[in-house]
């Protein structure tokens, strides 16, 4: 955890306290922030792309046979894709089960 | 042709097959479950690409982006403080064209956007970003409107609408919550004379990504207002959050439109519009309101949509047909 | 050192005639100070202006309290303005008027010598406006002598561009027709 | 070749600004900076200096554009003045804090209320831990030099953090006086171009000014700190390599007739030439006067003013501020501390003087060290008073 709280000496920091690795906060697994699941039917998806465009978190990427990746390890669980799908086909389920 | 139209004749618009890859802002930041300012954020930045520079206002998009020592931001970003977003990026602007200009860099055609909230650009950055706008630089600003202090724990802002419940507009006994009308942003900065302005929203996002785009290509300062729902503050579900964006289109109490080179143009015409009291109910900052005070705020709505359809020339009447996305 | 306070009317050029002075003294080689009485610019108002010049370098940064020369550019303020407040015994009061040395002599009860030139009839011959801030730097060098007449030539055109000619004329005949107290 | 020249001292100021080369100037009018910015527009309309020129709309904005500036690599310039200097204050902190090279000459002026436009230094010591470098002009060659200073020392890779030429407001803006100008050869001999150690540019993505969370806060503000103890020395360098190019020496502390110095004077700004005067005609009489001039008030020169006050019995320090601590001014309350680290115990009395424009004659001066060394006679407490004030 210590390069995620930023404990480091000031000799260390960039000039200005800059970050000179650009999004780095990849790193972070806002996952954790989950309660519920969004769980995506490939068989009713009709590859709209709405699940990846609206999503505030980069969850979804456009993969090369048109359908589209859930990450899990930045997915809040929002909840928003599950909603605007037009075909219903992500399910929101709840952690653990 | 004037400058902004001369600079649009030829625009191919973005659709879901051409939807440019790169996320300019990484998963990881720590924005809250459905935060549709973060998802207006992303699709905008989306729609330049990599060749651009951002300057921020302090606020949520900052704070969630750049706590250190990680930055969600794969494209140079510069923070200074809550008010000056776009004279730091009139600077950055400036710079560029000077060096460029001493071939002391390339000149490399870079886009430079400055955002801010609702707080950051109506409220305290206002006179800095007329000041941007008049001067005339080559730039971008975005506006992120989720109509109060979000940032701050849900405080109202000249952006917060009539009625709207805030930790600074509370309803009670004596008030029914934010006192003042909203402020119309988006007219002030057209009323500078500016090539480009813009209202767009998330829940139609092409629209956004093209609206952006246009105010890149451009020449002079573009500004886009955009809606930018936030269920944390707004009470209610995140999973309705696009729900709630479109309603505000439906209902028009957000509505979508350019005005380009002072030409205002409707971007959706809405025939059939929905009542307000839909747009409300979704909310829990509306659930005091009377339906004294509904009717109250659709007659206000009604009057501005009105105002807004005589500005684009376009008759109630000869409304068409909503028009669809690609979506 | 010689200390010079200017007055005048802003819009006349006081401050420029104390700017002009100084610039004369600097491309002789000499020293020299010029500013204004600091403030807001109001045209019409009296105002001061200040010079100093010196063949070592000047060190004080006070305004000019006790002047070695006055020069006065318009003779309405001799009624309105202490224009001898702090005037040394042996300096030299110079004021644009009809009037002769002695007369302005007497009128105020001058201690100082008295030189006069009637500025603004040469204004308006040479320049046809009534304008006496290089006219009067005639004056001044007839009176004082503290920069040669031509180190204002140069300066003098430098600021007036294709008047410059022009206002160095006035100048020099304001230097011929100043009469200096006997 | 430079050359001398007779000139408005904020004339010079821009002229010296286009011999620099600056990219970006972004700056608002305000009396009695207003000439400087007014001639740096004409110098920029008349193409003599190819730069950005921006009338911002406020010093806020004047601030915060010349920061994104920086930020994007370009060599900046403003300038200010009192009101207008208080209104940048917020984005001064952060043009340090995120090391920017800023330059900015202040003319020197109080604050409000009542409104004054005259001179003091209430500006200078609203500046004083907004962490720039400071340095103070005397007269129209020091603004010259230590403009040109300021930018080989700010864009140093050892330092990079923006700096404040100070010079006071019309006693030095509005006066016309002998000034060499040197050429831009000369001056490009002496200065480097400028060379960002990091910029905001596409191909190499950087992010700048980020939340500080409590656990670097600490640490961002100690490497500022360092940053500008560090800088010291590229200071002294800076002036050292000055005086070989143009022959003029500047030092943190200058002293006039100190040596051997009882009763010592100690000013700041374009008084000190007043008081030299004033030690002239009191060495006349025998006195054994001195004085100290600051010229580098940040970082603080403590070595310096320990070395030339460990002598004096006596010790006057004139401010040009009000500290509104109800013990003491702002200048003396650092000089104070100084000598106190450093178990030095001169006599010293505190004088505030020249607020709002208030003239500080020779007089002022002698009666300054009368009155000092009559009170150490008579071992009356230290203290500070306004001098010249109406009862």
């Amino acid at each position: 955890m210590a390069k995620e709280t930023g404990i480091c000496s000031w000799k260390e920091l960039a000039l200005g306290a800059a970050i000179v690795t650009p999004g780095n906060a990849s790193e972070l697994k806002t996952g954790d922030w989950r309660s519920m699941r969004p769980v995506v039917d490939y068989e009713k998806c009709i590859k709209c792309g709405r699940c990846y465009i609206l999503c505030p978190d980069m969850v979804y990427t456009p993969r090369d046979d048109g359908y589209y990746e859930l990450n899990y390890y930045y997915c809040k669980g929002c909840g928003i894709c599950a909603n605007e799908c037009p075909k219903d086909a992500i399910e929101m389920v709840e952690e653990g089960r | 042709m004037s400058t902004a139209a001369e600079a649009l004749k030829d625009f191919k618009g973005f659709s879901m097959k051409n939807i440019p890859e790169f996320e300019p802002i990484s998963p990881g930041h720590r924005a809250c479950q459905g935060c549709v300012e973060m998802l207006g954020l992303r699709l905008a930045l989306k729609a330049l690409g990599k060749n651009v520079i951002v300057a921020s206002a302090t606020g949520c998009m900052e704070i969630v982006t750049s706590p250190y020592p990680q930055t969600a931001w794969r494209v140079p970003w510069i923070h200074v403080a809550f008010e000056n977003a776009a004279a730091v990026i009139s600077g950055v602007e400036a710079a560029y064209k000077a060096l460029a200009r001493k071939g002391k860099i390339e000149n490399k055609n870079v886009v430079f956007v400055g955002y801010g909230g609702d707080g950051g650009t109506a409220d305290i950055g206002l006179q800095a970003l007329s000041g941007a706008l008049e001067r005339g630089h080559n730039i971008v600003y975005l506006c992120l409107d989720n109509e109060a202090y979000m940032n701050t724990g849900i405080q109202r802002s000249s952006s917060t609408p009539y009625g709207a419940m805030t930790t600074t507009s509370p309803p009670g006994k004596k008030s029914i919550g934010q006192a003042t009308w909203k402020k119309n942003l988006p007219a002030i900065a057209a009323a500078h004379g500016i090539p480009y302005v813009a209202t767009a929203s998330p829940a139609y996002p092409i629209d956004l990504m093209n609206k952006v785009k246009k105010a890149a290509l451009v020449p002079g300062p573009a500004y886009v207002h955009i809606f930018a729902v936030c269920p944390t503050g707004w009470r209610h579900d995140s999973n309705i959050a696009i729900e709630v964006a479109k309603m505000a289109v439906a209902t028009n109490v957000f509505p979508l439109y350019e005005v380009i080179d002072g030409k205002w143009i409707l971007s959706r015409k809405n025939p059939k519009p929905k009542p307000v009291k839909e747009y409300l109910k979704l909310q829990r900052r509306f659930r005091h309101l009377t339906d004294e005070e509904i009717a109250k705020i659709q007659a206000r709505v009604d009057q501005e949509w009105r105002a807004l359809l005589e500005r684009c020339g376009v008759t109630e009447e000869t409304g068409e047909k909503e028009k669809g996305e690609s979506e | 050192m010689v200390e010079i306070r200017l007055h005048g009317r802003g819009g006349q050029g006081a401050v420029t005639s104390a700017e002009l002075t100084a610039l004369a003294a600097i491309s002789k080689g000499l020293y020299a100070q010029a500013f204004p009485s600091f403030g807001p610019e109001r045209r019409g108002a009296p105002v001061m202006a200040f010079v100093r010049v010196s063949e070592e370098p000047i060190l004080t940064r006070e305004k000019v309290y006790e002047p070695d020369i006055v020069v006065v550019l318009d003779p309405s303020l001799m009624e309105i303005v202490d224009v001898q407040a702090g005037l040394k015994d042996g300096g030299w009061l110079i004021v644009n008027t009809k009037s002769s040395p002695r007369e302005v002599k007497e009128k105020y009860g001058v201690k100082a010598h008295v030189a006069t030139v009637d500025a603004m009839k040469i204004a308006m011959e040479v320049l046809r406006v009534p304008i006496t801030n290089t006219t009067m730097l005639g004056a001044l060098v007839k009176a004082s002598g503290v920069v040669p007449l031509e180190s204002f030539e140069e300066p003098i055109k430098e600021r007036f561009g294709p008047l410059g000619e022009k206002n160095f004329a006035a100048c020099k005949k304001a230097f011929e027709e100043t009469e200096l107290e006997e | 070749m430079g050359k001398r020249v007779g000139m408005e001292v904020s004339i010079a100021a821009a002229e010296t600004i286009a011999l620099i080369d600056v990219d970006v100037v972004a700056a608002y009018p305000i009396t009695p900076q207003t000439h400087i910015v007014e001639h740096l527009s004409e110098l920029v309309a008349n193409g003599h200096l190819d730069a950005e020129f921006i009338p911002v709309e406020s010093e806020h904005s004047a601030m915060s554009t010349c920061v994104g500036a920086a930020a994007a690599g370009a060599r900046t310039f403003t300038s200010t003045s009192s009101q207008g200097y208080a209104l940048m204050v917020e984005i001064c902190y952060i043009a340090s804090s995120m090391r920017l090279p800023i330059v900015m000459a202040v003319a020197n002026r109080s604050l409000s209320a009542p409104i004054s436009i005259w001179n003091d230094h209430s500006d200078m010591m609203l500046a004083r831990d907004t962490g720039w470098i400071q340095t103070v002009a005397e007269n129209g060659q020091d603004v010259v030099d230590l403009l040109i200073h300021a930018y080989r020392v700010a864009e140093d890779h050892r330092v990079l953090l923006p700096v404040m030429v100070n010079l006071d407001g019309f006693i030095l803006t509005h006066m016309i006086e002998p000034i060499y100008l040197p050429s831009r050869e000369e001056v490009q001999a002496y200065l480097p171009p400028y060379k960002p150690l990091l910029r905001l540019d596409p191909d190499n993505p950087v992010t700048m000014g980020p939340v500080g969370v409590p656990e670097v806060y600490t640490e961002a503000k100690k490497a500022q700190d360092e940053a500008l103890k560090n800088a010291k020395p590229v200071i002294l360098e800076a002036w050292d390599e000055f005086e070989k190019h143009f022959g003029r020496r500047y030092r943190p502390v200058e002293v006039y007739k100190a040596d051997d110095a009882e009763t010592l004077l100690l000013t700041v700004g374009s008084i000190s030439e007043t008081a030299m005067q004033a030690v002239d005609i009191m060495r006349d009489k025998g006195r054994k006067v001195g004085l100290a001039r600051l010229r580098l008030y940040r970082p603080f020169p403590v070595e310096e003013l320990v070395s030339v006050v460990k002598k004096a019995k006596n010790l006057i320090v004139v401010d040009r501020a009000l500290g509104f601590n109800g013990h003491v001014g702002p200048l003396c309350m650092e000089v104070k501390s100084t000598l106190f680290d450093h178990g030095i115990r001169p006599y010293v009395m505190n004088y505030v003087a020249g607020l709002g424009g208030r003239d500080v004659t020779v007089e002022d001066f002698v009666s300054m060290v009368d009155s000092t060394e009559q009170k150490a006679r008579a071992k009356e407490p230290m203290t500070y008073e306004i001098i010249n004030v109406r009862e």
